[in-house]
């Protein structure tokens, strides 16, 4: 399975009946197609925008009506619009159930960093848009990306370096090769993923893991 | 009560060389595209741009398209990333960037335009954002001061407006609702233009008392038109 | 979605002596009524009261009702005048008054919900509303620290309510739009339940993922009566 | 001339063109019975709503619909409601061109008492309801008051006694023997009612009052 299926349909596993989540752009979208059976989510836009969907067809677009990556949705009944002060005064207080983001780094305190990387001496690109308010606001914070960099370098680390977009919020941690939670403590390893070993995890982890009596393999 | 209905260049008239501005819109969508391609038309420049986000993904789009024309000596807001004119001239140091998280931003503009002296809020608590600003501790809880946001002009996107201001919003309204207060001139561009009382009281999403001038965007037809090109250009639409 | 619908008592069940409770309205107008008066029935005692102002003047409506049944503990709004009962009790000191403008417990209910700290409002700085407040200097102006407010349950006052919960307001809406997202447990009070889609999505003043619970209220064409008969009474309307 | 007409036609002359405002209960409300002829204001009500009329005939009445007085009103053309948020984001942050509001005292230096009287040791009465938030966030607060309580002694002082409503605030002071302007100078007289000598205004006022060259007779 290429790597940004298996982690969207292992991320989906976490969706709860009822649940609103935001999700980010990239493989967090991406696990909205794998949502389980039976499991109803609401779908938020930070631009203020709850309960939609996608539309694909000419024909089927509003003009005045996007999701926040400015993709042409639909609501869904039982769905609604807001403005931009109530949408991020829902995130922030804590209304939106969980949040999957991608991120450049994570670490074993459940530090985040996703939002800077720098550009040139004192710049940073891109910035962080709504995510530091996501992962600061959302009940549950559940951070997906690859394991490592293009070079092989453990991106699940002791201590992010690059400039954190909040301190102590991420939850769970899920990768191509496992799903790691953060916990007072430490970083718990709770599942590996189809034919992985631990010791093949612990290879490309810089962070401590903690590893329990027994690891489960995902089931996808 | 009189009618504030006005031509759009007897509009940005009022908008200067080296004024800060909040322009409206969320990538885009409900942005006042009217007035911004005006505003490159007549190249009113060193301006200090307040918006939540950026253009839309790739520029080329209303505000994309100041920063593609140089005429944004400062950006505030929460990222550059969707705009390349925008990232390349921050990383080249030729606009000074100031970045706020998006809740943020949104709550400075909201706090100037209602007299607060700012936010108190939990996010950036342990980042970068708390850099040369006060923090405040209550019940326990690390919150930063973020302080209120003012322009000189507001530029906002409506749907309808009826003549003497009040704006009907359609979709998501984004930041349109919030910077009529915050500004000391506000330009509300729509696509409908209609007789006071045509608009249901309680669906006012701002009342006129807010906006100083009300002009006729590119209307719904070419707003459709636009927004269904980009789509298909980008394969969103098919 | 599953339906929010519930029984009006088995929504106040969750309503327990003690609690804290926000309750929508201004002066008895959209505010939960039937709610109150079961409240009333059922006697749920030692409140802690949030809202903007008090009941309609001279009592008799509301919650006025829940101060002439001795069911408040401690009231914290704006003021006590329009209520008779409400003004004895705090007199004799029977109940515990905390008074804030209007303005100010407005913003604390909202950055209850928020998740911000507090509100920097200018409004109270040189009076009594100092008193052991925290204060901020920024630019040179003094702003209050006025901390956020939250509420174990909050009842608020809708015109329409889909069965998820989204609801659209009429008239007035008052404090109800703020309220539910300062509470744990919120119970939405309307005269007309609908089916999900019926209310269009930008006419939603309320997403129904902040409401726990939607119940009847009295309708309509009953609170019509109940407002019409007072304003009669009160030589308002002839 | 009444008192309470006499004032409330003083004051309705302050109302300029296009003038959004809102008046407190009592004098301030009849001010907007004397509005001069081609001067159109807009009335803002703090519970969230502009532009409206009261009505009296039952069934002209929206049982969802009342201004702050809870009084039935209709919403005029060009009026909207608005959630009290709002409402009190317009008024603190200086969208409101004028209040007129009553006063227990005033004083020279544009300090204003008119929320908190002591019913009881420690108890105050009856609260301030929207009125702080008016006469900070107004740009222009007008005083309406009786010049003196019941027993004769002035409202309009050096300095309050009463807990104030908010410090430093007050433009105008309108009684039925004068109108006074708050000034970085002092108190100056501006106006004396028909009938009314400058001493007979001095005896009964406690604060100091600059007394212009010309001190014209108000023109009601």
């Amino acid at each position: 399975m290429e790597y940004r299926e298996l982690i969207a349909r292992r991320a989906a596993q976490e969706f709860k009946d009822g649940y609103v989540v935001n999700l980010g752009f990239g493989i967090p979208v991406l696990a909205a197609s794998y949502i389980p059976e039976g499991v109803e989510v609401i779908l938020q836009g930070e631009n203020g925008i709850f309960n939609f969907e996608t539309v694909s067809k000419v024909g089927e677009e509003d003009p005045y009506l996007a999701d926040a990556a400015c993709q042409p949705v639909r609501v869904l009944p039982g769905g609604s619009t807001v403005d931009i002060a109530m949408s991020f005064a829902i995130i922030r207080g804590g209304h939106v159930d969980a949040t999957i983001l991608g991120a450049l780094e994570v670490d074993q305190e459940g530090n985040i960093a996703n939002w800077a990387l720098p550009a040139a001496p004192g710049k940073l690109v891109p910035g962080m848009g709504g995510a530091m308010d996501l992962l600061v606001g959302a009940k549950k914070v559940i951070c997906t990306l690859q394991h490592t960099d293009k070079k092989g370098r453990s991106k699940v680390l002791k201590k992010c370096k690059l400039p954190l977009s909040a301190a102590k919020v991420v939850d769970l941690i899920i990768t191509e090769l496992a799903v790691m939670e953060v916990t007072p403590e430490g970083l718990v390893l709770k599942e590996v993923a189809p034919g992985v070993t631990i010791d093949q995890v612990k290879a490309v982890t810089e962070a401590d893991l903690i590893i329990p009596d027994s690891v489960p393999e995902m089931v996808l | 009560m009189k009618s504030k209905v006005i031509d759009l260049d007897a509009a940005l008239d009022n908008v200067k060389d080296g004024m800060s501005i909040m322009i409206g819109g969320f990538l885009g969508l409900n942005a006042p595209l009217a007035c911004i391609d005006r505003m490159v038309e007549r190249g009113i420049k060193d301006l200090t741009l307040i918006t939540a986000v950026n253009s839309y993904v790739g520029g080329g789009l209303g505000i994309g398209k100041l920063f593609e024309n140089h005429q944004i000596k400062k950006y505030i807001g929460s990222h550059v990333g969707t705009c390349p004119a925008a990232t390349e001239q921050h990383v080249k140091g030729e606009i000074e960037v100031e970045y706020f998280p998006q809740g943020t931003v949104v709550e400075k503009i909201r706090a100037g335009g209602a007299g607060l002296g700012g936010v108190l809020t939990p996010v950036g608590v342990g980042t970068l954002m708390e850099e040369g600003k006060q923090k405040i501790e209550i019940d326990g809880q690390t919150y930063l001061v973020e302080k209120a946001l003012k322009a000189d002009v507001a530029i906002i996107k409506g749907y309808k407006a009826d003549k003497v201001g009040n704006i009907l919003y359609r979709g998501t309204p984004n930041t349109n609702p919030l910077m009529p207060l915050a500004a000391d001139y506000v330009i509300a561009e729509v696509d409908y233009i209609v007789e006071p009382g045509e608009i249901a009281p309680d669906q006012v999403g701002t009342p006129g008392i807010l906006i100083d001038a009300v002009v006729m965007g590119y209307g719904e037809e070419k707003t459709h038109e636009i927004f269904r090109n980009i789509w298909i250009r980008d394969k969103k639409l098919a």
